[in-house]
């Protein structure tokens, strides 16, 4: 205790360890060096997944410690909000998923990462909590840049919180990358409802990206005017571009068909 | 690594390059720039503290100001070492006077990056280096525009004939780990009051 | 100064290990180092080649993605502990020795502890069910392809 | 001799140990004895000049027992490494030092060594040097190295390390005369081996014996004690090194010896406590070697049946920072690019350039991937010019049956005469035809288009050449107990030697396969040796088992006709009994290794049949002139010429219209290698090359920026495929012309999976796109602009 009391003044000197399957590995590549680690993977009740309320209802809560695959397996978690296993299926390999927490995802902010960009296609939230209290920031304001989330250098995530899928709307997901299970050159989400269609996107811009395309005759188009695809040694920015086009025709389509079903 | 970008500063061109020239200035403008020492004329060796979320790291280098064209363009030589990798780029600045009065300022860098970031941190780095020039230009206008009076930099007081020192009372304080003392302490299951006194993102996806 | 050590008790493959351990150590170490179970092997240190995959409480997870520290109190199964009690190979062991799915053997430990968790969750995978289970792991040697008929090769053993 | 194991699928007895997490790789020895670790500084830069180096603050810390820089290296250790295979044309060869000395050359170049209580103490060491760099310009890439704006070593003019041109008639003559001419130039990208298990190496001074034990994950475990020896000035008798089980080695560790397989030596000497260290892969990806990179210009010229009359061809090899294999890549491919085909008249030139990146050794194919590129691209565009089928145009080109041995008449990378001893081009084409469903493809492409799905198909031929020389041997000792212990020299990294030899062994001395056990790169059981490479074990060490087992036949018969009162031609050995045929009368193996060591003291029951007073002629001496006590056989086999294995692969890709991303349907290879001792290890071997093919044609390579810094050195940006990436199943057929140039009749079977991969999916890629493929590998975002550049 005394410690890690000790460590609250040294800001960006402490970590903390959840799934870890980001940190440890910048550990050993000494990209990071942090002077404390916390692992609170033995903080308890951190670990539920609840569908609140009673399914089939308002929206899916989970906890810091919620593993990728316990939310990907969670029948009820998909029930009522489908994009979330659709998305999950994509992240990295079942190994990694037993290990990482969808949590741990959302606010390492990785602008290629599925789950912040789901996080915000939906709408949802996260809850964190300080010294302070806690409080909950909406997706909207979660994200400040490549890798960095708007949470103070004193605050832990506790849970996220997306909504469920309203009535006669429809999700899909899609994404390319060089090999399964690799970071994604380019993936789509397609979110439609009664009155609104609302596309997200990876790897295309510096944060997890919405557009509301409700209305447009060329939705592609529309998010291609605010997205930043770029060049990379797997890529280039106008093949990421055409991706774009691809990937949201079908997400679309497919979004459109869950509508009806 | 070839990147480019424009920032437009409220502040006329000559307090824009004024500005530029003023080690003061820099040591509170430059992301993460702990300490500077002049060199020489318009050249400085510094302390920079940079990178995003987990992957930071203390670089020394030096900083070199040339090709000066008053209020049109200057070249800003970079080179620093640090656990994490090092860096060096040329930056060729240019300044033009906006017709509102501002100055819009455009960078085209060239930049090598080495060492294990240059290898395995590719997927971030150009919106990084990006976004720290961005971070740059807003805090030279944010420094021209409100001159700080409490987070002033401070004027190391030095022996005569010895080089000027500045440093950022509003930079991190002390040097930060060397790779050495890294990760002295580890607690393990710690409650949630004291997880609550932890800094940084948490990290949860993968590699 | 010296780095500070923890005492961490490792239990793996029924047997604890109680081990004294700097906090950056990484679980590959201890299992390979300090608890002297060379079988886990590690190929990149990054996550990606699965050679040091091992099954902690029973799933499969990178052991070079993990500090010691924190699989204190976790069970640990590494592949000297996937041999049945008498000695004989498991179903999975003999499945890869019948259909040569191994060459060098640097990968096969992490193919071997992977394989045995997921036929646990599924005991009769499709030819397709066997590639995805594979699917995080790295191997230079075989081209997969005899790995994929070790998967089926001991579903059927298995049975 | 009783069921005969030679050419049927045995189960691999390194299994066992395997499967079990029982192997014992490089990284394992020692562990749980005191041993101190070792970590390397590292160049950061491409190339610079060091204008100091301060180590200051490493002395202080805690746990570290050593650091060295150039400066405390003395003697053989101060001067340059190896350059291991030199040539003639090699006129400007150069190898780095242990320690860099002044400058370095490329990213990843060893600069400090730093021995450590553990690993993560020692690279806190390395992490507080600090270095001071002029920077130099980086020569990065071929186009840079020919222009030679700037130069890798200021004393190599213009980067060129080697020019070297061979020619068998006057091609350019018969190209000018020639009714079709066509030109081509085609790119091969950088790859590399990546084995799963990086290189290591661990070192112990014994100074009781004054001996020094290296175990190194290496190719060549005699090669490396060579080093060892010569840079640590002792004497060979004083230094053995063990290759456990390796990794997996795919050529990168057949270079030797690598800084740390010095400098760890070196400090178990001076500090008295055991040294390891093991590669991590980042330091894989930067500091051992790589291969590939080439640039190629054709001119050929042909009849009106596609009939080759003059081929010209001009290539540039990148060898990266320095030359320590020589000249053997481009040599290979300026020779092997032949193939199956006799041209009229060939002339190739290359040149060898420097550039500040990774050197380049050979990696599984080594300049035949390349070689095969160019060739088969040219049979391709040569087809194409003349609307001809492809498979025509070959089948005019190829090699006849009658025609071997066929002389190309060049210099092969062995110094040799690159004549092939045997083969049957015509047949292998036809098995492979049948195989893939060549003359059905086109309906299926008609069909597939119809519904807008893009198929190709294609093919590609090889030949290569195994088994190069000098020589490997073998030891045979059949022990007291029955049992057979072989040892050969060279190294094993998965190929199942222990299986396939003891095949061999347990045939030709009619021995129970249980009963042999077979070691191999130890130098303290076999001191002469070469090592792993050019696919050449089961050809080298597989005929000197047999001849060497053989030897220690022949004298059991000896010793058990004596025993026996019988004619050695009446006996057979079946399962370790020697017996007189037709009768009962009947003696062990074990019991005749007995009979071959006259003794004067008894240690068991079965040796007092060896005392004085039980056995031999008092009227001669127990052991007779010119022989030997103990039932052993001892051989070497020393072939006058490589042996050319052969095989045609061929793959249809579906490309996908929208995304540009390439799907494998079906992969086809036809294979000679002769008589196979084991085709579940052989067609392993074969599973293994396509796969690491399908990486280096549409997912592996190395992207150097212009400063030279590997972006991609991970295995998160070295896309080596997964097993969602790789054909779902590989149809194999054999075809066995067995080599007139050893006993068994067999060829080397390791490399050749990898060799048609960049030309086949060229091929298939092309036919299903209708646009030139011509450099390789290729991503679907490359394809995707060539789609948009073939369009506009």
């Amino acid at each position: 205790m005394e410690t890690l009391a000790g460590n609250a003044g040294k800001g960006a000197g402490a970590k903390v360890l959840a799934g870890g399957q980001s940190l440890v590995p910048l550990l050993s590549m000494r990209l990071a060096a942090p002077d404390v680690i916390v692992d609170v993977n033995r903080v308890p009740g951190l670990d539920t997944i609840e569908v609140t309320p009673p399914w089939p209802g308002a929206g899916v809560r989970f906890g810091a410690l919620v593993r990728h695959s316990d939310l990907l397996a969670h029948e009820e978690a998909a029930a009522a909000q489908p994009l979330l296993r659709l998305a999950l299926s994509h992240v990295a390999h079942p190994t990694i998923r037993n290990r990482g927490t969808t949590v741990g995802s959302i606010v390492h902010a990785d602008a290629a990462a599925e789950m912040p960009m789901v996080l915000s296609l939906l709408g949802g939230s996260v809850e964190v909590a300080s010294v302070r209290g806690t409080r909950t920031i909406p997706a909207d304001e979660l994200y400040a840049g490549p890798l960095e989330s708007t949470l103070a250098s004193d605050e832990l995530a506790l849970s996220a919180f997306v909504p469920a899928l309203a009535p006669g709307s429809g999700v899909a997901f899609e994404e390319i990358a060089r090999r399964h299970g690799d970071y994604a050159l380019v993936g789509v989400a397609a979110h439609i409802t009664p009155d609104a269609t609302r596309l997200g996107y990876l790897s295309v811009s510096d944060t997890p990206t919405v557009v509301d395309v409700t209305g447009s005759d060329d939705p592609a188009g529309a998010a291609l005017a605010v997205l930043e695809p770029v060049d990379d040694i797997h890529a280039t920015a106008d093949y990421r571009a055409h991706l774009v086009r691809v990937l949201t025709e079908r997400v679309l389509a497919r979004a459109e068909e869950m509508t009806h079903a | 690594m070839r990147f480019t970008g424009q920032n437009m500063l409220q502040a006329p061109v000559e307090q824009v390059w004024d500005a530029l020239l003023d080690p003061a200035v820099l040591v509170r403008t430059i992301p993460g720039c702990e300490r500077l020492e002049e060199t020489g004329e318009n050249s400085y060796a510094m302390t920079v503290t940079a990178g995003v979320a987990a992957i930071k790291g203390t670089y020394s280098g030096a900083c070199s100001l040339s090709d000066l064209r008053p209020h049109q363009s200057l070249v800003m030589k970079l080179d620093g070492a640090g656990a994490p990798g090092t860096i060096g780029a040329t930056v060729n600045v240019s300044f033009s006077a906006a017709s509102d009065g501002g100055t819009s300022v455009s960078y085209d860098a060239d930049a090598v990056v080495g060492g294990m970031v240059g290898g395995v941190g590719q997927r971030m780095l150009s919106s990084v280096s990006k976004r720290m020039a961005g971070e740059f230009f807003s805090n030279v206008e944010r420094a021209i525009l409100s001159p700080p009076s409490a987070a002033a930099a401070v004027e190391v007081e030095s022996e005569p004939g010895m080089p000027k020192v500045y440093v950022d009372p509003a930079a991190v304080p002390g040097r930060v780990s060397s790779q050495s003392d890294f990760v002295k302490g580890i607690a393990v299951g710690a409650g949630l009051v004291l997880a609550g006194v932890v800094a940084g993102a948490l990290f949860g996806r993968r590699r | 100064m010296p780095e500070e050590l923890h005492e961490v008790r490792l239990e793996v493959n029924g047997a604890t290990h109680v081990v004294e351990v700097p906090g950056r150590r990484l679980l590959s170490d201890a299992l390979r180092h300090d608890c002297g179970l060379t079988g886990t092997h590690v190929g990149c240190e990054h996550g990606v080649c699965g050679a040091c995959t091992v099954l902690v409480d029973g799933r499969p997870m990178r052991s070079c993605l993990m500090l010691a520290v924190s699989a204190e109190g976790s069970s640990i199964t590494t592949v000297e502990g996937l041999t049945e009690p008498d000695g004989s190979l498991s179903p999975v062991q003999q499945a890869f020795r019948d259909c040569h799915g191994l060459q060098c053997g640097f990968c096969t430990p992490g193919f071997l502890t992977t394989i045995t968790a997921g036929l646990e969750e599924n005991p009769d995978p499709t030819e397709d069910e066997a590639r995805e289970m594979i699917a995080g792991n790295l191997c230079r040697c075989t081209g997969y392809q005899n790995i994929v008929k070790s998967v089926l090769r001991a579903a059927e053993l298995g049975r | 001799m009783t069921t005969k194991l030679f050419g049927t699928k045995v189960k691999r007895v390194e299994d066992q140990r395997f499967v079990t997490g029982q192997g014992r790789y490089v990284d394992d020895v020692l562990v749980g004895q005191k041993v101190l670790h070792a970590a390397v500084l590292r160049s950061p830069h491409a190339h610079a000049k060091i204008t100091d180096i301060d180590v200051s603050d490493v002395l202080d810390v805690e746990g570290v027992h050593l650091v060295w820089t150039m400066d405390d290296l003395t003697g053989p250790m101060a001067e340059p490494l190896p350059l291991l295979i030199p040539h003639p044309a090699l006129t400007h060869g150069r190898t780095q030092y242990a320690l860099a000395d002044g400058e370095v050359n490329y990213v990843g170049e060893a600069i400090a060594f730093v021995v450590a209580e553990d690993r993560y103490l020692a690279e806190d060491a390395v992490s507080k040097i600090r270095v001071s760099y002029d920077f130099l310009p980086a020569v990065v890439g071929i186009p840079a190295a020919r222009a030679a704006k700037n130069t890798v070593h200021e004393d190599v003019p213009d980067n060129i390390g080697a020019r070297l041109e061979q020619e068998n008639g006057d091609a350019r003559a018969a190209i000018a005369a020639a009714p079709h001419t066509l030109s081509l130039d085609l790119t091969i990208e950088r790859s590399a081996c990546t084995p799963m298990e990086g290189r290591g190496v661990v070192a112990r001074w014994d100074p009781d014996t004054s001996r020094l034990t290296v175990w190194s994950s290496t190719q060549t475990s005699t090669g490396v004690r060579g080093c060892v020896a010569a840079k640590l000035q002792l004497d060979l008798a004083q230094v053995d090194v063990i290759t456990p089980d390796v990794g997996g080695g795919f050529g990168v560790k057949i270079n030797h010896p690598w800084p740390e397989e010095l400098l760890v030596p070196l400090a178990a000497r001076t500090l008295g406590v055991p040294v390891k260290f093991t590669e991590d892969r980042r330091e894989h990806f930067i500091s051992s070697a790589h291969e590939r990179g080439q640039e190629h210009h054709v001119e050929v010229g042909f009849d009106d049946e596609g009939r080759v009359l003059g081929l010209d061809v001009e290539f540039w090899h990148d060898h990266g920072a320095y030359t320590p294999y020589g000249l053997i890549v481009p040599i290979i491919t300026s020779t092997q690019l032949l193939g199956p085909y006799k041209p009229a008249s060939y002339r190739v030139v290359f040149e060898s350039l420097y550039t500040n990146t990774v050197m380049v050794t050979p990696y599984r194919g080594a300049g035949r991937p390349q070689g095969c590129f160019v060739m088969e691209r040219t049979m391709d565009a040569i087809a194409a010019a003349l609307g001809k089928d492809r498979t025509e145009v070959r089948s005019v080109n190829f090699i006849q049956p009658d025609e071997f041995p066929y002389d190309q008449g060049l210099i092969f990378q062995d110094g040799r005469e690159l004549e092939y001893d045997s083969g049957d081009y015509p047949a292998s084409l036809e098995k492979l035809k049948a195989l893939v469903g060549w003359d059905e493809f086109p309906a299926m492409k008609a069909a597939a288009a119809t519904e807008g799905r893009r198929l190709g198909l294609g093919l590609a031929c090889y030949v290569e050449g195994t088994g190069v020389g000098p020589y490997e041997g073998a030891h045979v000792h059949i022990e007291t107990s029955g049992r057979v212990k072989v040892a050969t020299g060279l190294t094993t990294q998965g190929q199942g030697h222990q299986t396939a030899f003891a095949q061999i062994v347990a045939d030709t001395l009619g021995v129970r396969f249980e009963d042999v056990e077979i070691t191999t790169g130890d130098t303290r059981k076999m001191p002469y040796a070469v090592g792993t490479f050019a696919s050449r074990a089961a050809v080298m060490s597989g005929s000197a088992i047999h001849l060497a087992a053989l030897r220690a036949k022949e004298k059991a018969l000896r010793i058990a006709a004596d025993a026996l009162e019988a004619d050695e031609a009446d006996l057979e050995i079946n399962d370790g009994v020697v017996s007189v045929r037709g009768t009962d009368s009947s003696i062990d193996l074990g019991t005749v290794s007995v009979l071959s060591n006259p003794l004067r003291y008894a240690f068991d029951e079965a040796s007092k049949a060896a005392t004085q007073f039980s056995v031999g002629d008092p009227g001669k001496p127990p052991v007779a002139p010119g022989d030997e006590p103990g039932l052993e056989g001892k051989d070497f086999y020393s072939p006058e010429r490589a042996t050319f294995a052969s095989g045609m692969h061929a793959v249809i890709v579906e490309t996908d219209p929208d995304t540009a991303e390439v799907k494998i349907l079906k992969y086809a290879v036809v294979h000679d290698c002769g008589h196979l001792i084991n085709p579940m290890i052989v067609e392993g071997q074969i599973h293994g090359g396509v796969a690491q093919g399908v990486g280096g044609a549409l997912y592996e390579r190395m992207a150097y920026d212009e400063s030279g810094q590997l972006l991609n050195a991970s295995f998160m940006d070295f896309l080596m495929p997964y097993v969602t990436e790789v054909p779902t199943s590989i149809e194999i057929d054999h075809l066995e012309t067995p080599s007139p140039l050893n006993p068994l009749g067999i060829k080397g079977a390791g490399e050749a999976g990898v060799i048609p991969s960049a030309a086949v999916f060229a091929a298939a890629i092309e036919d299903a796109e209708g646009l030139p493929i011509v450099a390789m590998p290729i991503s679907p975002s490359e394809l995707f602009h060539l789609r948009q550049e073939h369009q506009s």
